[in-house]
């Protein structure tokens, strides 16, 4: 499970609400990054053998490998290709954001 | 057990940064989170990993973590690894996380006084090569021969002068318990040293090189690649220094030609052959140098 | 004064079009200009922002550009994120980098919308998707602040000698089209 | 006052009854780095640790920007600390002095004044902790070692009071202060214990809900940060207070707060004074008494937060007030004039007031120069044009 | 106005404005580290070096503190140098900044202006310049890129001056001015080696007469050094109106030296402003001007050394002052404020003050804000009860 | 021609200073300057040389010199380099002169800066082994055992618990063009070490152990015994490191008992024999390491 | 208020006898004092003072000592270099270690002149010539600011003990040499 | 030759006469060290052979070769006992201060 924007995150609206001096909870997002990927990672399914290289090279940590597929979430991936040059299988593939082929 | 690939957990205790597309700090923070694990808590001075990660209020780490001036690091863990000494905290990991700069530059003098003292905390310096924090000026740890801002190759002047400072070897005159080289390439060697570092006692540095592709000038994607290249032509060693024994962990019998390396990153390209030839005779002397603390202790 | 804000992504080249043409305005416009970009801690690819402006007596005005008169977005993928409507005047101009027409396009507040394909120019002209001189030649035919050869002196000056050519080809292949449809 | 209170007394340095002050506080981390006059502090406080009758982590860090980033990396754990400095040292660890005071961790650290090179010169004045007035910590500024040995105590309740959780800096005038023996009482432990509770804070990193600490905080969000560092320093001012009145009650001993007026109540001409010279002060005060003259002494004890509102009203009910600053702002005034200066005036006020630049790096402020000053004060109120600042002692001008 | 000036215009940023006129003043030697927003500086003089355009000795220091130290060894050969830093850099250098002007090395600085952490921010605010208002630099504050090379050229001649010999920085505001790029010209190198001649000084050492630098005083000395430093300051207030004028004279553009008054001459009301926010408030002004509001504007150059007597002069024709500080002296108020009232009030001055603390950390200062000012300061002189110190811009109160 | 003690000038360059009787530190101004010569400019941190020396209007350098800040000397001595290659001045030799808390601790970073920066100077580390201007308190190169202010010794606390950091292999690590080791009590060593210095280009740094009566606790007479006995128990080492390459000047085959050098100080005299064993195991260690480097390019 | 300045020589404890004395008088006197040296960057052997001032009422006097009561010089070779009569109130007496008799010295104003022979004692007592304890014995037999008791308590407090028994008895030796002759 | 007092130093009378900030000549001695001596050093020119090794040694460097015999400038002589204790020849005897025999 990969750690998930707080889609709600309410910035305080009173001197009470601030957090007290610059500490505040580890691990809140508040924006996603998947605007900064001009490609993006597809897993072939058929060719992938679940190596892991990819999932250990991402510098986003965003492919999970809990479930018996690999997963990407799409939300926090850069698109930076490391995953698909790196993966031996060639098993995924970098195609232009919105060209999707699915 | 020895970490691997397959028993690292899934969970992802540093997520959701803006550091670049590719960056190669961000995969060894990751790294290092997932051997070292959630009672960590980090120290970063200013530096790309810092300012990407904690910008009120998105905070990328999921564990603690503080920002910490640029040239106090070492001073800091100090004052934390004394504390946990002082209420008896005893499985917390105390981490330091700092850019080049941030060691071998302004941290360097409170680096050192914090292994002299022999305080229990761990050090990655994720070594991308120049500041790039504020833009690509070079550092002490900056190669001979890159372009950085202020080693500009404008009408043919070659970029850094210098050859990289020895974070290692400085460190092994400190006698310190345990210090190794590793590089975000070479993800397994980098875990063991993680989780040979978590059991030690005392201080431990680890300096791993992290290719940056904005500073350095290659694709996002090629990260990984650029390392492999860096240990392949022998221009970065994986090395280790424990119990006062150096171990080199691959030790090729030849190396690359430095051009393959070069000729993939921008801050290179201005390079001449005689350049090479004076990047490959340094790096001869300074595995010399390496190898002859092999034999020390027979 | 005209105030027009750039928005693009770290490291694509929105402020050096912001940059450009206040070079073009001033130096070889005649006029006064300021060029400055919105600055944070994100890398390359995150949404950033660049301001001109132009006038004709010197600017002394040091705070922040709240109302334009033109906003350009150099990546349409930015309208899902970022709120590029804010502070555009009411006879102002939102200019899109899009294959799409104005008219696909729906924002409150009835505002003028101009589209440009500028990535298919880009590619055609520069042979990447590079898009910031093209959509600075986009600019300087809508906007009529500053001559075309205003902005070609100011690339002059400003580009590396082996960008210089191509990217007066790419301002004015846009900027004709622009006209030639105008 | 209870029996407890009638112990032993003790001849003491002021550096010896801080460090008997720092014992008592029972901090559970110390990082110092040595220098001159304030090493006896450091020094008697490795003795403490070495006899086991301090248990605490001893850091020999290795500069005093490492010593002020230790304390905070022990204080972020949640970890009381002590720390002590001086001059060069104080300046070395300038970055930090901020650093801690914008994360608002309460360290306490005290400062022997010590002038500032070059050219230089290891004895005392206050530049080294004025010109640091602007970095977020409380100063005081004690007159003499039993005042150094309650200050210290006192600037731990302030520092961690909830409203305040402000780093505090207590100042002791280095030779006359740090390196004199005087009579000193010092506390017992349980009293103290009963003053000052152990350390808590919320603003520490927390296993269970992991937090991130000094964040960046953008242009929308910085102001507020700051106003809350605004408004705990103003909290500071009635916690100040607080803390001596507390104090006083369970030891005897009242200070006064933040500021300590004597013979002022009907007085014309007053003078404003910081640390030991306020002692002598008192003894000019007492003479000029005796001559008839409506002098008096405001012993300003917190520099940081200023008694701006005390001043506001000292300037309705004086002739003419007299600052006494041991430092000058180059291309100014002294610092403290400044300040006090401009919290006396108000519209239509006629107060008059004049800057005494004195004592600077060691040179004696004598009873003669005092008496001096009183004199001048008396001059300007009779309407005699005399230059604004004043350097006391000086061989020539 | 010379032929000689009539060259192409250059549309630079402030950072880059600066550069140039380093390399017109051709030091010898510069060291400096990078920090945003000061790296472009560093990053075009090294291009300018490395292009062999500037002929000088660039050192690569691994730190402020030694940026500084290393510019110290430097002018104390007899060479000319150039450092440049900000923020978390000033701060680190603290202690060098003493010891330079205790020492007499007139080296210049440019700062970036840009607050300090914690938090983190990289925005501009004079948190960091007025911060260090003690340490006996010159300080200059300058409102366009035009004025931050011009500031910079005037820098070394006020530094130079025998009667001086003092360090100056120059500040210019981070992002708003050294990031925004505005038409400037840049003056060519006949004329500035007209009006700066290279560097001369006896403060050096010397080999036919070996000298020791930066000894020791005792407290029988100090105090006459010290006031050395006092009378050099006090001569600066001349030197940089002087040079200003000289400046003018060749290259045909004034800035008022210590203090530009704009449409203040019949003003009842005056903001007092340093750096970038003056431009804007130019256009408040005209605009409350039309209107028919007597407002005008008190653009303050040099903060340190302060003048003084211009304000005790304003204080006298003037009904209300407003100061605006990019920052606040935390459990005091706004430096600037404090100096400034102190100075405008005398017995019996019936001006009244306000304090605004905006432009924190980043923070626009809009001209909706700087509008509200004026109402502020007229609101009080209707007798009006407003809180003396204004957070400008804060989301709550 | 090598400088011997015959040849040197009678001329004094330091003199009439206010250091304690029998200071190891003056000894080693002294002769330093004698090599060094007229057109020699002494930059001198904070430490007791400084102190002893230049108080207005008494100046007992005959030579230039600046006091300077503590921590800064590394970077002093690189703006005057500079200054000198700026105005063409080729015949000057730039020295620092620091004690070892100024050099190890608080100057590190300095000189660790300058050094890799390579510029042109001579930097002497003259070394009595703790803080002594402040009276006595222990630094990083404060020996295991010895009695500080700060490392006191009562109820049996043992004193100082850390070794000494090691400051010429930390120079080594950046390759340094020459460093050394000397002390005072071997003159003709330390005065031919000083003169290969003056002639190397580039950074050049001596490290010289320089007994300090007042806090060594010793009679002032005895200060060049002290140096010599730390010498002949192997305590302290003489060496050189130039052109990559180490070089032991004084390679004993057996030591004195360590004792003999303990027994004369009173900042020694709690040691036990069970420290005795720990020291004398450490000694032997390091002399193991010095000694690996002999081998190195063989 | 009693004020006494002592001179010596840097390492040799002038200033500790100055304390002694402080201590005696007020944690065993009853009295309050206050002892504080004068500090300078000369090391072992250059000459140095230290000051005991002592009042029924607490001393807020933090300025220098000018006026005093007593002089108190540890070690005559000082009298070459250094001015000691400097400040001797017109009552006041210079107490000078040494084997010559008050008579052989000559100092202007008249000044009470006082000797002692520390040194002789102090070799007989302590087998060492260091004369601080000693010399405060003659201080306290001369001036009465404080019982004999007192100081013998204060060395308690003060010293370590192996060197306790020592200086009591070198304090009262020359205690009862001074009573004895006077 | 050694350094020698500047016995008639004038401290600066006015403001003028000050050294221009804390920088002044170097070499000037205002001050002998003499007084710190309590045991002298005299040398048996019948024993010493003129090694020099008291002259390396001194830390005052008060002892002068140029002339045929060695020279003490006790106005600078400090007493530490080094001299004599390294002399080899043990020409050099420490005297106490004040009961020199000639
Ligand atoms: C005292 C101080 N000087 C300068 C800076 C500015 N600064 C912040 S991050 C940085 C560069 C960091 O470089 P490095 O440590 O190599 O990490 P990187 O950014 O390359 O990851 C600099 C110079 C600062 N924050 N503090
Ligand atoms: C920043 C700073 N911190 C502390 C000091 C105080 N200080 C001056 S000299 C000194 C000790 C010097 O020790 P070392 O370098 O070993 O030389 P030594 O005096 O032993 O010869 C110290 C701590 C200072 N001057 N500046
Ligand atoms: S493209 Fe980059 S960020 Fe996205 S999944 Fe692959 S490696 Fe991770
Ligand atoms: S600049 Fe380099 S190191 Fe910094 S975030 Fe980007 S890729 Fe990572
Ligand atoms: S304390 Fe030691 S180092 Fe300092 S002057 Fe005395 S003998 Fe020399
Ligand atoms: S006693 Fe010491 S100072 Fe005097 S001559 Fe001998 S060695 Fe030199």
């Amino acid at each position: 499970m990969k750690p998930k924007v707080v889609r709600e995150y309410k910035f305080p609206q009173t001197k009470e609400e601030m957090p007290f001096g610059p500490g505040s909870e580890a691990g809140v997002l508040i924006d996603v990054n998947s605007g900064w990927r001009t490609l993006m990672p597809i897993i072939d399914y058929g060719k992938c053998n679940k190596c892991l290289i990819c999932w250990i090279f991402c510098p986003d940590g965003v492919i999970s490998k809990e479930n018996p597929q690999l997963e990407i979430d799409y939300d926090y991936c850069k698109g930076c290709g490391i995953c698909a040059y790196e993966c031996p299988k060639k098993a995924i593939a970098m195609v232009k954001e919105g060209e999707k082929v699915e | 057990m020895a970490v691997s690939i397959k028993n690292l957990p899934d969970q992802e205790l540093f997520y959701g940064h803006k550091a670049c597309q590719g960056c190669g700090g961000a995969i060894v923070a990751r790294l290092a989170l997932k051997v070292l694990g959630e009672r960590t808590c980090i120290v970063l001075p200013a530096s790309c990993i810092s300012s990407v990660t904690t910008i009120y209020p998105q905070m990328s780490f999921l564990v603690n973590s503080l920002t910490s001036s640029f040239p106090a690091t070492g001073a800091v863990l100090s004052g934390m690894a004394a504390a946990c000494k002082a209420q008896g905290l005893k499985d917390v990991t105390v981490l330091g996380f700092a850019g080049d700069g941030g060691t071998i530059d302004i941290g360097l003098q409170a680096l050192s006084g914090a292994v002299e003292r022999g305080d229990d905390f761990i050090y990655i310096c994720y070594d991308n090569e120049a500041y790039m924090n504020t833009g690509v000026q070079r550092s002490g740890l900056t190669p001979y021969g890159a372009w950085t801002t202020t080693t500009p190759t404008n009408n043919n002047a070659v970029g850094e002068k210098k050859f990289k400072k020895n974070l290692f070897e400085i460190m092994m005159a400190h006698r310190i318990p345990y210090c190794a080289t590793a590089s975000v390439a070479y993800p397994n060697d980098l875990l063991n040293k993680l989780a040979k570092a978590k059991e030690i006692q005392g201080p431990k540095v680890l300096h791993v090189q992290a290719p940056c592709p904005t500073g350095w000038g290659h694709g996002p994607e090629k990260t990984v690649e650029i390392g492999k290249l860096a240990v392949r032509t022998g221009l970065w060693y994986l090395a280790e220094y424990e119990n006062g024994q150096v171990t080199i962990n691959t030790n090729p019998k030849e190396f690359k030609p430095v051009k393959d390396y070069f000729s993939k990153q921008k801050r290179f390209r201005h390079l001449t052959e005689e350049d090479f030839r004076i990047i490959e005779e340094h790096r001869d002397t300074e595995w010399k140098i390496l190898r002859n603390y092999l034999g020390k202790d027979e | 004064m005209i105030e027009i804000r750039w928005h693009g992504r770290g490291g694509h080249g929105g402020f050096t079009a912001a940059r450009l043409l206040g070079l073009a305005a001033s130096v070889y416009g005649g006029n006064y200009s300021q060029a400055f970009p919105s600055f944070g801690p994100e890398r390359r690819g995150a949404p950033v922002l660049g301001f001109t402006r132009i006038d004709i007596e010197q600017i002394n005005d040091h705070s922040q550009v709240y109302n334009c008169d033109y906003v350009i977005v150099l990546d349409e993928t930015l309208l899902d994120t970022v709120d590029v409507t804010k502070g555009i005047k009411e006879e102002g101009i939102l200019l899109i980098n899009s294959a799409k027409s104005s008219e696909q396009f729906n924002f409150p507040n009835n505002i003028k919308i101009r589209t440009f394909n500028a990535t298919k120019t880009a590619l055609e002209v520069l042979g990447v998707p590079i898009t910031n001189t093209v959509m600075l030649g986009a600019v300087v035919a809508i906007t009529g602040v500053v001559k075309l050869e205003a902005v070609k002196s100011a690339i002059d000056e400003f580009m590396a000698p082996e960008l210089r050519d191509k990217n007066k080809k790419a301002v004015e292949v846009a900027y004709n089209s622009i006209k030639g449809v105008n | 006052m209870s029996e407890l209170k009638m112990e032993k007394k003790h001849f003491l340095s002021g550096d010896e009854a801080v460090a008997y002050a720092v014992k008592l506080c029972k901090p559970d981390v110390i990082a110092a780095y040595p220098i001159t006059p304030q090493t006896v502090i450091v020094e008697k406080i490795s003795e403490f640790v070495a006899a086991k009758e301090m248990d605490c982590q001893y850091l020999h860090v290795e500069s005093e920007h490492s010593a002020m980033a230790a304390s905070m990396g022990a204080s972020l754990m949640g970890s009381r600390t002590f720390t002590a400095t001086s001059s060069q040292g104080l300046l070395y660890m300038c970055e930090m002095l901020h650093y801690v005071s914008g994360s608002r961790f309460p360290i306490v650290m005290v400062n022997a004044n010590r002038t500032v090179a070059a050219p230089w010169n290891i004895y005392g004045d206050h530049r080294d902790s004025l010109s640091q007035r602007d970095s977020g910590w409380i100063q005081i500024y004690v007159e003499n070692a039993q005042e150094a040995l309650d200050a210290t105590i006192q600037a731990y309740k302030i520092a961690e009071n909830s409203c305040v959780s402000l780093p505090v800096m207590v100042n002791l005038d280095g030779f006359v202060l740090t390196h004199t023996y005087e009579l000193v009482d010092i506390p017992n432990q349980e009293m103290v214990d009963e003053f000052l509770p152990s350390f808590t804070t919320t603003n520490k990193l927390d296993f269970n809900n992991p937090k991130s600490l000094c964040f960046s905080a953008s242009p929308e969000w910085q102001t507020e940060f700051r106003y809350q560092q605004y408004e705990a320093m103003e909290a500071a001012k009635k916690i100040i207070n607080k803390a001596d009145e507390e104090f006083g009650k369970i030891f005897g001993r009242y200070y006064g707060g933040m500021i300590e007026e004597y013979r002022c109540a009907d007085a014309d001409y007053a003078l404003v004074a910081m640390g030991s010279v306020a002692g002598t002060t008192r003894l000019v005060v007492d003479k000029l008494r005796e001559e008839g003259k409506k002098v008096g002494l405001v012993k300003l004890r917190s520099y940081r937060p200023f008694p701006k509102e005390y001043f506001q009203k000292l300037g309705r009910r004086v002739k003419a007030v007299g600052v006494i600053d041991r430092d000058i702002s180059f291309g100014y005034e002294g610092a403290v004039y400044s300040d006090v200066k401009g919290a006396l005036f108000h519209p239509g006020a006629q107060v008059k007031t004049i800057n005494f630049i004195a004592g600077l790096s060691g040179r004696d402020i004598t009873k003669e120069y005092l008496t001096e000053m009183y004199q001048k004060l008396e001059a300007i109120d009779k309407g005699q044009n005399i230059a604004e600042v004043q350097f006391t002692g000086l061989r020539w001008t």
